[in-house]
């Protein structure tokens, strides 16, 4: 049986969003730019996408720019704001538990003489609004806070903190790479300056994203080179990618309901099977399921490693994450459990399980007796299994 | 990205626990860091040859399939050869490990020398008992 | 009858390449950084790819980053070595007929306190490496330009000027994506620190690109995030578009003197019509085609402008391109022309035929039909034809 | 990026050419920027009719199609109803033209007034040749 349960690192294309996108490698395969038949007919699909995606998230189609993906899109966003922006002040404010897309675009401008707060998150990763205001100087310039978590699926209060951005006149971008599809994501409503996609998380192609920017809103370009994406995103547009996103899109507003609740039960339903099957285990993220990504799931196992379970779980067919899959290779646990007060050494034991539109019970009867077994084989393998239980009590009466 | 060997012998781990009856002990590492490796063996105190041994890991599935290979390599072997054993024998032995986990092969190998040392301490009564950090 | 001529600013997919990609939109759909089944069969699939650009260019894999396309590749290249070596100092080469992703990257960085000489050429194009020479100085720490001219398809002397930089222990990058497929290309043998590619260029997908960039060059990460491409280029690597820029580059270095024989045969056949059909015109670029790209040729025809022409060639099935697919829309005729030395009023009416590999005689006769009708119909018109014909005639004689 | 009205106007222009017994005349634009209009046109000297009118161009499409429309719209009417005649009526006519076209329609407008002007100047004796640059 094989089992797939990490669709917070990708998703496959949907079958009829590839099918979409198949006449635009090789029969509608001018470049958008050009100014005959084959180039006309190819601007007209990406207006058509164009068209889909603003549609989907509320906003003019002129407000939305094709990027290469989530990264680009936030690098864009970030670096581009700030440093259209240097004369009015040099302060941004994040939290700690954002994407490396984003912290690391915050990082570069560190070097380049920002000034960046890294706001520090509950334990169940919630940004509070009040430090969002309390961190607010006459230096800050642009506020950027992820809609939702990829790690522990925490919605952020985004709402409330663009009110807050709008009131002290800050731009406020937001990481909603892991919201859309999953949650509704509509700028108006949300009141943000500047939202991030990501094609292939929401069953749409790898290497296209959105950057929606408010009309108005001041960025420098990220991109150098030609006048594409209204001159803000150079590079010949990639138009079975963009034709892609704009399927996926459409059909990820209109699924989101119906693919919402499905996630949400079944995930509720392994993570009831889990927490009865072990004990020392962490659920970390919000317990509150209206907050928290309905696809999504995070367990540390106290007494074990992560990639022990990883591989045991692969070795049965079955896919997870241990932290984030861009982490994946290094040695330090995730930034995200760490912020939210999970010791190191517990740190290092926990599991992303994250769910699809597709997965099934049964698919969670299987993965939840090889886990078991694995959990409890490492565990008896475990020489700190004992020590490690004591930190892990010590912990859950801290919370 | 793990060869079919280390796959195999991950699968199938030898020498797992940990023997009550042991004259040699070691535990090193650092949880925080993700890695914290034990040993115990019991050796022949006439021969100096490795009768038991048997580990405990809170490590990766690199750091298993290396420690499970490393005490099956120096199970019969004396004391004095075990010291030579190095991590470059236990990875080629395995036919091999991805390069961001060598560094998990060297901790088999600290843990039979640190084993081994404390044998000889608990001999010459020079052992000390340190307390292990892991947070 | 439909014929395509703008080969320079995109191809279509080739039809095997595109059947090599499609597994990994809805099967091998895995993130490549994932550490399970579906993670490693990326991977697989991405690592072989890596190695087919490698040996394509001559290089180690560890050598190539995949990029979200030319465009990318110019911008990390050169702000990404510029930034690397600020301390070292702030001068950069390049020359007036790059394309726009070097030329907006150099003059972002001339925003940065760099300094930038663009060079001269002469008039088919050709930049001088004596003159190369002469800009260098103890500040120049970068060199830029390009293997081959997308508008006049002007072949770069850049294995000359790669052994002026080494002797003067400077970077050198070159633009080769115009050149892939048509000219040999072989790092070792140019000699050149970087390299972009786009895959679009060369019957691969469009939104992937490469970097080459050998080992021990440092440059600064351009898109920030997560550690992906050994932490050169954050973002979720694109799967199909990594394998089919792998099967499109094998394919162009199998094929390339069987095409490039091709592409001549049917341009040079074309130029020799045209020529015999038309007065008062320029033959933009180098008259030898040694030293010029097999499927490239650019007109100018005096006393019309080049819209114009484009229109009514689109009108009949024929799609060209007026100065480069970029500057489309734009009013200022083509930089590149302007560089060689066409009068302005003359450069506004050049259009560039550019060949594929499946371009046949059949479809010149018929495009030159169409070209002399039109040409002279709208010299019919034309209230500055008579007046222009001197302009032309004092530019030949300066030539 | 045109619309079939604009296609079809380009595919048949009306009154191209030079009117050789002209008594108005008008040509402005600048080559360098890719954009010049000559005008001529036979006003009846009684009525003020435009009872003919020719344009010839160096100018895209754009420029083309508004000028022949342009032409179409005044041929009949006097200088002072062609006065009127706004760029807006002739890319109305033509059922709009993309944005950054726009600026090519106004040619056609500047191209008629300059020549009505021309008419009248011809007419009180106060035309001063001038000489057109394009390079
Ligand atoms: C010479 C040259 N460099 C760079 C590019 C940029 O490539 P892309 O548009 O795929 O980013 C192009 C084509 O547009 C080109 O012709
Ligand atoms: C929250 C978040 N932001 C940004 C990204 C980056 O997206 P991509 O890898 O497609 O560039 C991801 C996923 O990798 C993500 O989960």
């Amino acid at each position: 049986m094989k089992v797939y349960l990490d669709h917070s690192a990708t998703t496959y294309v949907d079958k009829d969003v590839l099918e979409g996108m198949l006449p635009y490698f090789t029969d509608v395969f001018g470049n958008g730019s050009s100014q005959h038949f084959y180039g006309r007919e190819a601007l007209k699909a990406i207006d058509e996408a164009r068209d889909k995606v603003a549609k989907a998230l509320n906003c003019k189609s002129t407000e939305i720019y094709f990027t290469s993906g989530g990264s680009e899109s936030d690098n864009m966003a970030i670096k581009g704001y700030a440093l259209a922006h240097k004369d009015k002040g040099n302060h941004i404010i994040t939290s700690k538990i954002e994407h490396p897309a984003v912290l690391e675009s915050c990082r570069k401008l560190e070097k380049m003489g920002f000034e960046v707060t890294y706001l520090d998150v509950d334990n169940e990763g919630f940004v509070d609004p009040k430090a969002v205001e309390a961190a607010i100087t006459d230096k800050t310039i642009l506020i950027t806070i992820m809609l939702a978590n990829n790690e522990i699926g925490t919605i952020e209060p985004i709402k409330e903190i663009a009110q807050i951005a709008k009131a002290h006149h800050i731009a406020i971008h937001t990481d909603a790479v892991q919201a859309i599809g999953n949650i509704p994501v509509d700028v108006q409503d949300l009141g943000v300056d500047m939202l991030a996609l990501s094609g292939h998380k929401f069953y749409g192609p790898k290497g296209i994203g959105v950057l929606y920017k408010k009309n108005g809103v001041k960025i420098e370009r990220f991109l150098d080179g030609g006048e594409q994406e209204r001159n803000l995103r150079a590079s010949t547009l990639n138009t079975p990618g963009i034709v892609g996103i704009g399927y996926a899109i459409e059909k990820a507003v209109k699924d989101l309901d119906k693919n919402a609740k499905h996630m949400a039960e079944v995930r509720d339903y392994f993570v009831k099977k889990v927490q009865d099957s072990l004990e020392y285990i962490m659920y970390n993220g919000p317990k509150d399921s209206s907050k928290r990504l309905p696809g999504n799931s995070d367990f540390s196992f106290v007494g074990i490693e992560g990639e022990g379970i990883l591989f045991h779980l692969d070795l049965a067919g079955i896919a997870v994450s241990s932290g984030s899959a861009c982490s994946s290779g290094s040695l330090d646990p995730s930034h995200v459990l760490l912020a939210i007060g999970v010791p190191m050494a517990i740190a290092h034991g926990s599991i992303r399980f994250s769910f699809g539109k597709m997965n099934t019970k049964e698919e969670v009867d299987y993965t939840v007796d090889v886990l078991v077994k694995t959990v409890n084989q490492l565990r008896s393998m475990s020489p700190i299994y004992d020590e490690l239980i004591g930190e892990y009590k010590k912990c859950i009466m801290k919370k | 990205m793990y060869n079919e060997e280390v796959i195999k012998e991950f699968q199938n781990l030898q020498n797992v626990g940990f023997l009550e009856n042991n004259n040699a002990y070691s535990k090193i590492g650092n949880a925080a860091c993700g890695d914290i490796m034990e040993m115990t063996m019991y050796i022949n105190p006439e021969t100096e040859i490795i009768e038991q041994v048997a580990f405990r890991t809170f490590g990766c599935a690199a750091a298993q399939a290396t420690s499970s290979r490393a005490t099956t390599l120096v199970k019969g072997k004396t004391a004095k050869e075990a010291l030579e054993l190095s991590n470059k024998a236990v990875v080629d032995s395995l036919g091999g490990l991805p390069a961001q986990k060598l560094h998990c092969s060297v901790l088999a190998e600290e843990a039979i020398k640190a084993c081994i040392e404390n044998y000889y301490e608990r001999k010459n009564g020079t052992e000390k008992k340190e307390e292990t950090k892991y947070v």
